[in-house]
């Protein structure tokens, strides 16, 4: 097995890991978390793509390369801005979790 | 000539290796959070400076070797002063309790 | 078994655990610290896979920044009550399941991948002298996918208008609601002092070298946000009013230097963001510049989050 | 050379990921920043000797930009320390 296939089986459970977080963590932040390893996993998959197509004497392809750091940079604005609703949510309410059974807005 | 120039690298580069082992035994082994710091900061100094200077006989061009001493006084200089703040906040955190 | 192969498998061990303690965490700040850690393993990661660019936005995003942020959240939210009930036991095992099932198939795709790996890194390289950059991902960002970069810099500004239209009414225009120290320690402030000449430099290091080196305006400019953040929760300076008239010209300076010169090119070139011949460079250089100044300002407002107060007078 | 520097590499990872521990341990958040800044300043180690034994001096800017922004994520840390560092391990661990 080579290290780009190795990453890659690492970036395939990256993914699971943090699927799995984003459905059963009732807390939103550790939800926002969860999503931003998610999104590592699958930005882990095209940097395996990127070294696997190594050629004319670059270490690897630089397309799928700058793809991640865009990649990087609109994850970053997500979570900012999921965190600033978040923050707003518990201004409003109280909460922390987008539970529904808890007492609705205005109560 | 680069005989001489990688023993001295595999030297200074295991006894640097040996200081982090330190560090990390520091913070294990150590009894309180003060004493962590002080484990700690070994490590920023006398550790990554050994790598450093271990790693300079390899160095191509003078601008490559100082880059390495400036990363190594970068981490001095905020290892020292992130420590101060640590200590500080643990001994407040102490007599608040 | 390679010794490269072993440095290789140990890391990707470590980044795993590190992932999957950071989900289970009980404590939110301890699950961030772990997540920090993860950034930290994962820009390794990226220079093992000869991606430096990469590395260097993984380590100033996915590390820095994004853990600021949600460290700044956790604080806020820390006052509030624990939600009271856990998802139960079944659930979490169909959803362990399931999740089971969707890394399998990645691993299965990833284990078919054909062995005559696609790429486009020949193109890129015959094509880069015309760029006059050196950085094959720089004249990917800025000559042959310039028009997404263009967006991507659109979305940041578009996500801080969303963030700061959750603002209050009455607080609309005012000062971010940033998480400072309340006592800065004499220390604290020294460091404020000391490291922010040290961290410019660097950035503009990082967004003159990306033009022929890993680097360029996205990571120069996520340096000088950590730097402008730095000096807020020292309180050296305050966080400034979102209204105030520098703010907005330097948020959208990078972006408009970019459309500028896009438009630029319906005229001297023969189409959008195409670079009039022998131009290419300097032009790139200008809009980086630009693009610096604007990220780093969007970045280090995003973290500090929507206006909350009015100055004080 | 290289197959000793990468062998280096893999103790420094190695005794930055033992030093994690402490994160499992506590008992305060303080250590568990420390155990966090520790494996900072191994991670700058393991790229200036993964930037020699890679043969890419550009992995050494990754270095120093990990130097810069470990100082910072440490301010941020220790932000809001009197109510985080080391007081009440309880209120801290049972969230």
């Amino acid at each position: 097995m080579s290290s780009a296939a190795l990453f890659g089986y690492c970036g395939a459970a990256l993914v699971g890991v943090g699927l799995f977080g984003l459905v059963t963590h009732p807390e939103v932040l550790r939800k926002i978390l969860a999503f931003n390893l998610l999104g590592s996993g699958v930005f882990l998959l095209f940097g395996v793509i990127a070294r696997r197509g190594a050629a004319a004497g670059l270490a690897a392809d630089p397309v799928p390369q700058a793809l991640v750091i865009t990649g990087i940079v609109v994850a970053f604005s997500a979570t900012a801005m999921a965190v600033a609703l978040l923050v707003r949510l518990n201004q409003a309410t109280g909460q922390v979790t987008m539970s529904t059974d808890d007492p609705p807005l205005g109560q | 000539m680069t005989f001489v120039a990688n023993i001295v690298t595999i030297v200074l580069v295991s006894a640097g290796a040996f200081f982090f082992m330190a560090g990390t035994v520091g913070l294990l082994r150590f009894p309180d959070t003060l004493t962590r710091v002080h484990a700690l900061t070994k490590v920023d100094n006398v550790g990554l400076g050994l790598i450093v200077f271990g790693l300079l006989p390899q160095a191509d061009g003078l601008l490559h070797a100082l880059k390495l001493i400036g990363i190594w006084a970068l981490v001095q200089l905020s290892g020292a002063i992130v420590s101060q703040l640590m200590a500080q906040a643990t001994r407040r955190s102490e007599r608040q309790t | 078994m390679t010794i490269y192969f072993g440095f290789d498998a140990g890391l990707a061990a470590l980044l795993l655990a590190m992932a999957t303690c950071s989900i289970v965490a009980r404590a939110s700040f301890a699950a961030i610290v772990l997540f920090m850690i993860y950034g930290l393993l994962l820009a390794i990661v990226w220079v093992r896979l000869s991606a430096v660019d990469v590395a260097l936005t993984e380590t100033a995003i996915g590390g820095g920044v994004t853990g600021v942020l949600l460290l700044g959240a956790a604080a806020r939210l820390r006052k509030s009550n624990p939600p009271a009930g856990e998802i139960d036991l079944s659930l979490r095992i169909w959803a362990g399941l399931l999740c089971l099932l969707t890394a399998a198939g990645l691993a299965i795709v990833v284990f078919f991948l054909p062995d005559e790996a696609p790429t486009l890194a020949p193109q890129v390289q015959e094509n880069l002298a015309e760029s006059g950059l050196g950085n094959p991902v720089a004249a990917v960002l800025f000559v042959y996918r310039a028009l997404d970069t263009l967006l991507e810099k659109v979305v940041l500004l578009l996500a801080l208008v969303g963030v700061w239209s959750l603002a209050k009414d009455q607080a609309w225009g005012g000062v971010p609601g940033l998480q400072v120290y309340e006592q800065p320690s004499r220390i604290l402030v020294f460091l404020a002092q000391l490291l922010p000449p040290i961290g410019l430099v660097v950035g503009i290091y990082m967004c003159w070298a990306g033009a022929n080196y890993p680097g360029g305006a996205f990571q120069g400019g996520s340096i000088l946000a950590a730097m402008w953040l730095l000096v807020m929760m020292a309180r050296l300076r305050p966080a400034p009013a979102i209204a105030a008239p520098w703010v907005r010209l330097l948020l959208v300076v990078g972006p408009a230097a970019f459309l500028a010169i896009g438009f630029l090119g319906f005229v001297a070139a023969d189409s959008f963001l195409a670079y009039p011949e022998g131009y290419a460079k300097p032009l790139i250089i200008v809009v980086e510049v630009a693009l610096t100044l604007s990220i780093g300002v969007t970045l280090a407002l995003l973290v500090a989050g929507a206006p909350e107060r009015m100055p004080q007078q | 050379m290289t197959d000793f520097l990468f062998v280096a590499a893999i103790f420094v990872l190695a005794m930055g990921a033992l030093g994690l521990l402490r994160i499992l341990r506590g008992p305060g958040d303080a250590d568990r920043i420390l155990s966090a800044q520790l494996l900072g300043s191994d991670g700058v180690a393991v790229l200036l000797l993964l930037a020699e034994a890679m043969k890419m001096t550009p992995i050494l800017d990754v270095a120093l930009m990990l130097a810069l922004l470990a100082t910072f994520v440490s301010v941020a840390f220790l932000r809001d320390a009197p109510a985080v560092v080391n007081g009440h391990p309880n209120t801290t661990e049972s969230k």
